[in-house]
């Protein structure tokens, strides 16, 4: 009975994946790509990471499906000029005229079929390495928290962690690159709605004690920054849609200060560390519970900060007509 | 099998029926207001349903509260966000109605 | 591994620069070119001191966060790493010199200049991270923050064709680093660990291990743009500010063929197969000659230099099969591989430093004319010495004749092939060279011609053609140091090893 | 069969159908979603084993490095929609044609 989910949840799985790619319409493919990744979530439930499923559906299917979405409005006009009848989803036969040559699709179909087939054998034979299960068991007590993914994530290899902190923020500055720097001069209008804003003024609160409550278990069970950080965002993300754009009433270096602060305070810890002859990141067993909690929730609001700003800021590009001229 | 099983599975198969036929009105049904209505009327009422079942099942106070917040905030987001769409198509449609006419 | 001496210096190598740029951040357009500028110094000072510490210590480690490999991640400063962040820090600063001057000249044209200093020393932090990595995820995390620096630094212009170049080259990327990490789970499973060096002691050979070498090699190909996967490089590299393409051309390429250099000799020598160094062998071949070839045919400056990236970097693919030994013939007996080491790495010094200079004198030339076009390069040498001269000696280096660097390189890898008997990548090497002495003395020959009529130049700060013109006195001075750098590079375990190939067959050679 | 093989066989279809995806899809955004089907598939490979690893617990190292990698990929897609948007804005084109 078991098999039959997990089989049934595969072949969804690789059925969304596929339909995703070959949709017809820009807004199934995203759409699609939501129920992929909720599929993907359900199947690291099966799979006894709960973690990963919180990750993947508020990360993978959740933020970068909102961003996706949001896309959509730039991209969905000319979609839809492109196709005459946009209601059946029928495609227009004179539009494959611009597909790419028979023989190399034929060749490059050949070449993932037996790249699959190899792929499947050497995973089929994947010899059992055992993992770092006993490992990591061995100093959870060590570790300063009992949850041991979160050990992993903080303490263990805490390292990757910092780095990948790092990458969020270089993402967002990378974005920033793209869009131009004047982030947040102009206001955003935002739909004016009196049920929306409800709706929002009630959720805020109510996201904000779920990811806090995250935040802490992730100490004793599945849960932490991330996941933590992705509920405050939303937060920020619908505070921004609902018309009150957070970062725009906010002093600059106040911003500068929320975006940077988990990663500045993860290094400084570390190097106050390194100062007292430990290695970076070594924590004190006696306090290295607490010390895991506030680089944990810092890092959360610097992260929610930082999704926000990329989900404001991609918005922010499209209301921006006057760069147009001064870069190109 | 015990009589609270039995109300468990019969409350999960009314809530399954209620999601199939929600998602045969979304597939079916011709304009995007039904197709709303399908989707969040039907939908939820199946989640209501094995929401109840599962509280039964597990039969603790605690996680029935949880169950219930759960159905509480979809039912909350889906009502919402079909109120959005709804007014959206329909400003859509008359715009494009004011278009067609002037 | 973890009983050698511990030092702070690895774990300040990537710290300082991360911290620095997160810093920069506070600061105005202004003020970040200042704490960039000290960040640049402060991180080669730190270079530097951590190089003499690895001279007088040998390998040191340090042990994040006090876990011991396989569960936690360990930091390694070899010789070989040693000298890949020393270079690093040489070229960086060059460039960091160099930037600051042309970014001021062209304040105006776009604003997203300031934020080239928090990403290039980002980029600074995440190559460290790169060369002295010792984990394979850990190498997975630093070769992302380089790729999303990189390309951030490919469209900082702005520009349409900056844009189109660098989505190509984002996706390129992501597509490798996803290709490298599937191998590093399969590799997972089937070991437990992720540590380079108990990898090598535990990897048993089997289709697992293949396969994840075929999915990682390519992968990382990607990154390196090694020959079928090179598309992405000519327009990111031509269509980036100067400095950038500098920064681009001469270190970012440079992290992936390290990783690939780290994971063949030290990991997965139990599953290659003599084939399988061959056909990287035919990459990087093919990868000179065509290389060499699209740079002849280019008509700007810019795109030459980056067409010619492509094959230097096939002359670092060159190296591979060398080091894979044919069956029966082991490390001990194999003489070339000392000569094909050196050639390795003085390949990746004199590049750095050539190309550097290249692209930083292209940018002094679009300065100053505008447009970086050969056909009005007509009597340049007499307007601009210092900047002909520049590029003169970084072509003289990228050539590989005496004495420059990558003569060094090439000679080096010429005795290689010779001693090895592999003598058919002979002609690749010699072909190689005699097409890139094609485009130079091409570009040579223009700018010393007479001109008809002089197109009006615009001034260029003289520190500019310093810092170029020092670059590429750097690809020829480094050849002095040459017989202490080998030496001080076999002290370190990887330098002068071989894969002995311990299976016979084919490419997919575990049947 | 063990209920692990299933997804880990299935990473690798998902792999495939990621990489496919890039090469075959022509608008922007659905290149980015391969990377994403892409990752998934590299993803599944690591928590199935994870799963087959487990003894009182599944193996935390992979799960710890599954969320990490989600993140850098979701980073970078958000930069790559970034860049897809900003090439919309100024050029029009939603692909990348032959001279580009």
């Amino acid at each position: 009975m078991s098999v039959l989910i997990d089989g049934i949840l595969a072949i969804l799985a690789i059925y969304l994946a596929l339909q995703c790619l070959m949709a017809q319409r820009l807004t199934q493919t995203v759409f699609l790509f939501f129920a992929f990744g909720l599929a993907l979530a359900l199947a690291w439930i099966r799979l006894g990471a709960v973690d990963v499923a919180i990750a993947e559906a508020a990360i993978a299917a959740g933020f970068l499906g909102v961003l996706l979405l949001d896309a959509l409005r730039d991209f969905s006009p000319t979609f839809s000029q492109k196709q005459k009848n946009p209601e059946t989803g029928q495609n227009p036969p004179g539009k494959d005229d611009n597909k790419p040559p028979f023989l190399p699709r034929l060749a490059l179909g050949f070449g993932l079929g037996l790249f699959l087939l190899i792929s499947l054998e050497a995973i089929w034979k994947t010899p059992e390495g055992g993992g770092l299960t006993a490992a990591s068991e061995a100093f959870l007590p060590e570790s300063g928290v009992e949850h041991p993914v979160t050990a992993v994530l903080l303490n263990f290899r805490a390292y990757d962690t910092w780095l990948e902190i790092g990458v969020i923020l270089m993402g967002l500055l990378a974005i920033f690159v793209v869009g131009g720097i004047r982030l947040y001069s102009r206001p955003f209008t935002a739909a004016q709605d009196p049920l929306l804003r409800q709706v929002i003024l009630f959720f805020t609160p109510v996201l904000f004690l779920f990811g806090a409550f995250l935040l802490y278990f992730g100490k004793s069970g599945p849960g932490g920054a991330f996941q933590a950080a992705v509920l405050w965002g939303a937060i920020g993300i619908l505070l921004h849609l609902g018309g009150r754009p957070v970062f725009s009433v906010m002093p600059r270096w106040l911003l500068q200060l929320i975006l940077t602060m988990g990663l500045g305070f993860f290094l400084l810890l570390g190097f106050l560390l390194m100062a007292t002859g430990n290695a970076l990141f070594e924590y004190p067993p006696a306090y290295s519970g607490i010390m895991i909690l506030i680089v944990e929730t810092l890092a959360a609001v610097s992260i929610a900060a930082a999704l926000t700003a990329i989900f404001a800021n991609v918005n922010l590009m499209k209301e921006d007509p006057n760069q147009t001229e001064s870069t190109t | 099998m015990t009589i609270k099983e039995v109300i468990t599975v019969i409350l999960l198969l009314v809530g399954c029926f209620f999601f199939l036929a929600g998602t045969l009105g979304v597939l079916r049904f011709p304009d995007i207001f039904s197709r709303l209505h399908a989707l969040t009327k039907a939908d939820n009422l199946g989640l209501g349903f094995i929401a109840a079942g599962m509280a039964l099942h597990i039969a603790s106070p605690l996680a029935a509260l949880k169950i219930f917040f759960i159905w509480f905030f979809t039912l909350l987001a889906s009502s919402t966000s079909c109120y959005l769409i709804a007014r959206f198509q329909k400003e859509q449609d008359q715009s494009g109605n004011r278009k067609e006419g002037g | 591994m973890t009983d050698l001496p511990t030092s702070p210096f690895p774990a300040l190598l990537v710290g300082l620069p991360f911290l620095l740029a997160t810093l920069s951040l506070f600061f105005s357009s202004k003020g970040k070119a200042v704490v960039g500028l000290i960040g640049s110094f402060l991180t080669a000072l730190l270079a530097i001191v951590a190089f003499v510490e690895v001279t007088q210590q040998g390998t040191v480690i340090h042990i994040l966060g006090g876990w011991e490999p396989p569960l936690g991640i360990l930091l390694r400063m070899d010789s070989l790493a040693a000298v890949f962040i020393g270079m690093t820090a040489l070229v960086g600063v060059f460039i960091s010199l160099y930037a600051r001057g042309y970014f001021r000249a062209q304040e105006d044209s776009s604003e997203g200049f300031p934020l080239f200093w928090p990403l290039w020393l980002f980029l600074w932090a995440g190559l460290n991270g790169l060369f002295l990595s010792n984990d394979l995820f850990n190498l997975f995390v630093t070769i992302e923050v380089i790729g999303i620096c990189a390309v951030a630094l490919a469209v900082l212009s702005g520009k349409k064709a900056a844009l189109f170049a660098g989505l190509r080259y984002l996706l390129a990327a992501i597509t490798g680093s996803m290709a490298y990490l599937f191998g590093v789970a399969l590799i997972y499973g089937s070991t437990g660990t992720l540590d380079l060096a108990l990898l090598g002691q535990v990897l048993e050979p089997g289709p697992t291990t293949t396969f994840a070498l075929l999915v990682i090699t390519p992968g990382l190909m990607i990154k390196m743009a090694g020959f079928p996967f090179h598309f992405w490089l000519p327009p990111a590299h031509s269509s980036a500010p100067a400095p950038v393409s500098a920064l681009l051309s001469a270190l970012v390429v440079k992290g992936a063929f390290y990783i690939l250099l780290r994971l063949w000799t030290e990991v997965f020598g139990v599953s290659l197969t003599f084939a399988a160094g061959q056909l990287i062998g035919v990459a990087g071949a093919v990868a000179v000659i065509w290389g060499s070839w699209q740079a002849f045919m280019q008509t700007s400056l810019k795109l030459i230099v980056a067409h010619s990236s492509v094959a230097q970097l096939g002359y670092l693919l060159l190296v591979f099969p060398l080091l894979v030994l044919a069956p029966g013939v082991t490390a001990d007996s194999a003489d070339w591989l000392s000569p094909a080491w050196t050639a390795g790495v003085y390949q990746v010094i004199a590049h750095a430093f050539a190309k550097a200079s290249f692209f930083l004198s292209a940018g002094i030339i679009i300065m100053a004319m505008g447009h970086d076009r050969i056909e009005s390069f007509r009597d340049l040498a007499a307007r601009m010495p210092m900047t002909v001269m520049a590029i003169g000696l970084a072509g003289v280096s990228l050539i590989g004749l005496p004495p420059s660097g990558g003569f060094m390189a090439k000679w080096n890898l010429l005795q290689g092939i010779f001693l090895s008997g592999q003598w058919w990548w002979a002609p690749a090497v010699l072909g190689g060279s005699l097409l890139t002495a094609s485009y130079v003395f091409m570009l040579m020959r223009l700018a010393f011609a007479p001109a008809r009529k002089k197109e009006p130049l615009r001034p260029v700060p003289f520190r500019l053609q310093v810092f170029a013109l020092l670059l590429a006195l750097g690809s020829f001075l480094i050849i002095l140091p040459a017989e202490s750098l080998i030496q001080f590079l076999e002290s370190s375990q990887i330098f002068g090893s071989g894969i002995e190939s311990i299976v016979e067959g084919g490419v997919y050679g575990n049947d | 069969m063990e209920a692990y093989k299933i997804y880990s066989l299935t990473s690798a279809v998902l792999f495939v159908i990621g990489i496919g995806g890039i090469f075959i899809a022509r608008h922007f955004i659905k290149k980015i979603i391969a990377t994403i089907i892409m990752g998934g598939g590299v993803f599944l490979c690591f928590v199935s084993f994870a799963e087959r690893d487990a003894l009182n617990f599944a193996d935390p190292v992979p799960h710890a490095m599954v969320i990490t990698g989600i993140v850098v990929a979701v980073a970078s897609a958000a930069f790559a929609l970034a860049l897809a948007r900003r090439i919309y804005q100024l050029t029009g084109e939603e692909s990348f044609t032959k001279d580009q």
